[in-house]
């Protein structure tokens, strides 16, 4: 069985059933989760919805209404009483369906979640995660479309983590469940359908640990989330031309494993970071300032960045396709960086 | 029963059609691939957007949602560009680059539809506080769904209209669900028009597929605040004939529940009312049926031909030059 | 009136009078410079968070305001980490890290003062949900302002806990400004509680200077939330005699308005309540006046007395081993 | 008159008075920054609250209380409004009392106000500015403290001004009212007493432009708001062990003079960075990773950043002071980077 291949959306699924199996105090809650059917249809509807992108599905048939909840479109509430009862013995799950929503409830996550530990002197924990969709390329416009994950980054007291295979999927959903902090876990839409090889029992994939997706000696390429398949496509690719790159896949952006990036960095001398979240004060920029900071004397060039531009996500379909940063762009950043 | 001219009740009925037709046409356009994205449909809802758009003209201005077709329509936006939106082509009302949830046209006062739920409340006191400070009789009208009143800008919304005193009417569209949840799941009272008294605003619950009924009460709430004595709640119960959004299997409702749609049909009750009491003729709704089919087909045929935008227009229009 | 053991009359008695010590001397030691930073004191309105949590049990919970030394000491927290709190120093109850604003106390069920207004709403519902998905009969009360209540998040928590009938009470202390906005310019209904029927739960307004109309008002609305049967709203009004924060020059209170505070005093009239009716004697509340006096004095020694935390705690205390 | 002396926080109350004369569509609202007590006391009360710092004061006075508007605490609903009144036709100007109050309203800040233009193809346009306190140093603690303006930077739509003198803060609030754009104007609540030199009649100082603050050859310093001053406290002490530095002040963060950066470190080749923000994903960052990508050659040593520590603010006053970057931490920094 260890070839099994799934989805990405069937291993959160089963990422958050195996959780929820181990420990009776880890609930499930957002808009649609149960898929509002089990409400007023017999509770067995097996075509009730999961979410929007039914990666939920079936886990209120197997623990029921009392754990797995849907809740009003009140993020604000019900993102904040995941805080009051991760501080109070449970560990919730909240889904915030999209990330683009976080204006509605950020102060209940940054404020209260990320901070309540600190301004109580070490006397509380948060264990809590919040599972959220991101990315461009799903025809969803500017407001369903954002990564904004460098926003989470930027304020202390929350972890994130940004999977980007089945099997870390899997893994980093398990780590972030059995973190005693606030975990923010990105979905990205576009990879929902992708498979991979994912073991069936529990396993964890430590938060704060990158992993070298590929190894390589002419240049670090770091890509985060979904840009680390269009990393490796690049790779492919410059392979042929003699091009020979290391893809540093950090997993975690919080807390972000600074070693193995500086590591590749002083190895390879050469750096290109690639993220789809808008360049400005992102992960791409930190990245790159960190290896300015710290490994200033390794580089041979200036790094680069392959991010979308700094703007909305446009929703007409080649405006959105040309947004989002590419195999062939990120191979040409790769090119001007070692020549 | 309101008084409503021979010329309005043509042109409510005409609005409506359109809004049927153009949604029914965007299924079958989402279905076969050329509507990309999101799309959520207004059928069945026809005579909200249309009863309270009757007492507007083109300087007073609505917010919308994610389910923003119909109240295009019956605010005047031109369904040329509103289709070609839709399929993200240049001559789309936004130049493709909003879709069908960022739908918009300000110079009719369609300030647009909006991907964030509740996200209308405060915008629409935006408009309301520039009539007020300017001193013009502008009106606003907010759409928002029963799941949308579970949101804290509603609320917020609210209470600052009323101790404003905005001229801002406040639509719920109760469609009895949030996506798959029930409204008597997610809402504390069984009629979101019973929170007004929490505002200290008028509050009125109306058959949504009345249009009679819908006219009606608009018609009062459109009055008080043009005469500056603020805002309405208003809640118009109706349903949605198709999915939350395109693709939504509707495994959420019950074939009960679906088989009354029919009998509640706003379109059919308002043609049967208007021609039972000869009002109007069928062969002059028929006429407009016929032309309604005809416009909508055009207006695919035209976001068809139209072209894409340029690749350079995505680094466009992030912001206005000082 | 409702019955009262003596033991419990002796307690309310306690708390409110050390209430009212400690911010007659927080205001002092704020004056001297002893206490930085931001500080709301809530003399005034003790009867409200007394006549509270005199039904709850170390168990339960509460969450606070920016206005929540109150709270701490009816909830049972311990006056030297208190007051070593509101120095900044190394023995407070969060180490000195978090101040007036965010004293708390987690082992008492003290889910901390907030500085963001409204924030106590969501975090309620909470320790209100793990009460229900673990089945004990803990009960949360979230006191928040008449201010809050025109925050988003006080709307969504009141509907999320009517829907899941969580074991949350909702207590507006409406002391009739939010800073220095009057709460009938802000609000756009006179009582608050009136918002209750918005979310199908009982509501009650009460003279929040009166304890036993508190006490009577917040027994029932404890029980029915340990019986499972959901929030209720209960609005207490009253004043407060300090400004919003201290350096406030209430340039927004009428004269006439501060003269009537002392007739209203919570303290006072309870006092005279039961010794008039011969409940307990004037020499027992003599010696906790006595007793207070000496706590809080105490206290604020023992805060002059600590140390400073280590500047290495900056970087403390921001994740949880995992 | 040229010579007069006026605090920081007299420099924005005339700013906003001189537009509001000018301009009968800008209009003002927030949280008591009309003083409340105008509603039931006689209108021309002196002693009234201007906001919590007294910033507007006077200033219902003089426009009355149709354009100096008291708000409920309604964070969504009032900054939300701007955006609707600024898109039919008026110019709000919305305080946000605090910058940490942004998790309550951020939907209406940038999903809303930041990108209706770009999703209304241009068909819009948003002139409003929303007024915001920042900074550490009031023993305000963790939620009352921020800076977060990385935040805002990182989100496309919004512009972004961190005046540092008075005369910047009533030149750049000025240019904002005037643009065409939201604008986030951040006040330094530790630096409302400050004085200086403001000229008495309208004047702008443009947004994009940095300034410099100190010419110098040995190490480009760019110091964002409060700290410029403590960089020229910084330069002081460094001029006496013979170190020259370049104080380059933004001024504004979106746009950012790019241009003016990237100069200063072409000519020091070095840099460092101070700001009072948290680190990840900040300012600070950004223009460490530009000066890197846009640089490299020019650099002579690795660039160095001089911030807050990446934890929230604590209370306790020697915690908070040494939580704030300093003129000492800045004079070490530059040493080590001209070492
Ligand atoms: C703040 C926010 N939360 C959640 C969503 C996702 N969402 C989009 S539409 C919708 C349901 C809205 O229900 P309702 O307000 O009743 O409108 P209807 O779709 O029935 O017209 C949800 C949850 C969103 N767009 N914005
Ligand atoms: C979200 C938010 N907005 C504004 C503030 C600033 N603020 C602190 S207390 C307060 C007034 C609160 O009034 P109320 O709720 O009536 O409580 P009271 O001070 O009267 O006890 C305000 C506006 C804040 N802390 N949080
Ligand atoms: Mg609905
Ligand atoms: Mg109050």
């Amino acid at each position: 069985m260890t070839n099994r291949i799934i989805t990405f959306r069937e291993a959160i699924n089963e990422g958050m059933r195996l959780e929820m199996r181990r420990d009776p105090t880890v609930i499930l809650m957002g808009e649609d989760v149960a898929g509002g059917a089990a409400t007023h249809l017999e509770e067995a509807n097996d075509e009730a919805w999961g979410g929007d992108l039914g990666v939920t599905k079936g886990l209120v048939r197997e623990f029921g209404r009392k754990r797995v909840m849907d809740t009003p479109i009140s993020e604000s509430a019900f993102i904040g009483a995941a805080v009051g009862a991760a501080s109070t013995g449970l560990r919730p799950i909240a889904e915030l369906m999209f990330v683009g929503f976080l204006g509605v409830c950020l102060d209940q996550i940054y404020n209260q979640g990320g901070k309540l530990r600190y301004m109580f002197g070490g006397k509380a924990k948060v264990p809590m995660v919040i599972r959220t969709l991101i990315g461009a390329g799903f025809r969803a416009a500017a407001q369903h479309s954002q990564c904004l994950y460098s926003v989470f980054a930027h304020l202390p007291g929350l972890k994130a983590v940004v999977p980007s295979t089945p099997y870390n999927a899997k893994g980093l959903l398990a780590a972030a469940v059995r973190d005693d902090n606030p975990v923010i876990y990105f979905e990205h839409i576009a990879m929902l359908d992708n498979t991979g090889e994912v073991p069936e029992g529990e396993y964890v994939v430590p938060l704060g640990k990158a992993e070298i997706a590929r190894p390589g000696k002419d240049a670090t390429v770091v890509a985060i989330g979904r840009m680390r398949g269009f990393a490796l496509q690049a790779a492919e690719e410059l392979a042929k031309g003699g091009i020979d790159i290391e893809v540093v896949d950090p997993q975690s952006i919080v807390p972000l494993d600074e070693d193995a990036i500086l590591s590749s960095v002083k190895k390879t001398h050469r750096l290109v970071v690639v993220d789809e979240d808008n360049p400005v004060c992102s992960m791409a920029s930190e990245i790159v300032s960190l290896a300015a900071r710290e490994a200033f004397g390794y580089l041979d060039a200036a790094p680069k960045m392959v991010t979308a531009p700094n703007t909305p996500v446009p929703f007409s379909p080649p405006l959105e396709d040309d947004y989002i940063p590419s195999p062939a762009k990120i191979a040409a950043a790769v090119k001007a960086v070692v020549s | 029963m309101a008084e409503i001219s021979k010329d309005k009740l043509l042109w409510i009925y005409e609005r409506m059609r359109l809004i049927r037709d153009f949604e029914n046409q965007a299924a079958a356009l989402f279905a076969a691939g050329k509507i990309p994205g999101f799309v959520h449909l207004y059928a069945g809802e026809e005579a909200i957007a249309v009863g309270l758009c009757a007492h507007l003209t083109d300087r007073d201005f609505i917010t919308s949602t994610h389910r923003g077709h119909g109240h295009c329509i019956a605010k005047g936006v031109d369904l040329n560009p509103m289709t070609a939106e839709l399929f993200g082509k240049a001559t789309g009302s936004c130049k493709g680059k909003g879709g069908s949830m960022h739908i918009a046209d300000v110079d009719k006062g369609m300030l647009g539809a909006n991907g964030i739920v509740g996200a209308g409340g405060p915008l629409a006191c935006g408009s309301g506080l520039m009539a007020k400070v300017k001193g013009t009789d502008q009106v606003t009208i907010c759409f928002f769904g029963d799941g949308a009143s579970e949101q804290g800008t509603m609320h917020e919304a609210m209470n600052l209209a009323s101790i404003w005193k905005l001229p801002v009417i406040f639509v719920c569209e109760n469609n009895g669900y949030a996506q798959s949840t029930p409204a008597h799941y997610h809402a504390s009272v069984k009629d979101i028009a019973d929170r007004a008294t929490a505002y200290s605003m008028p509050g009125f619950t109306v058959d949504g597929t009345d249009l009679f009924a819908v006219y009606e009460a608009a018609g009062e709430a459109v009055a008080r605040a043009r005469r500056g004595e603020g805002p309405t709640l208003l809640e118009c119960k109706s349903f949605r004939y198709y999915g939350h959004f395109e693709g939504d299997n509707l495994s959420y409702k019950t074939v009960e529940e679906k088989a009354k749609y029919e009998e509640r049909d706003a379109i059919r009750k308002f043609r049967e009312r208007i021609t039972e009491r000869g009002l109007v003729s069928a062969a002059e709704l028929d006429a407009i049926d016929a032309k309604s089919a005809q416009v909508v087909k055009e207006a695919a045929a035209f976001a068809e031909a139209s072209p894409y935008p340029a690749l350079s227009e995505i680094l466009t229009d992030v912001y206005a030059d000082a």
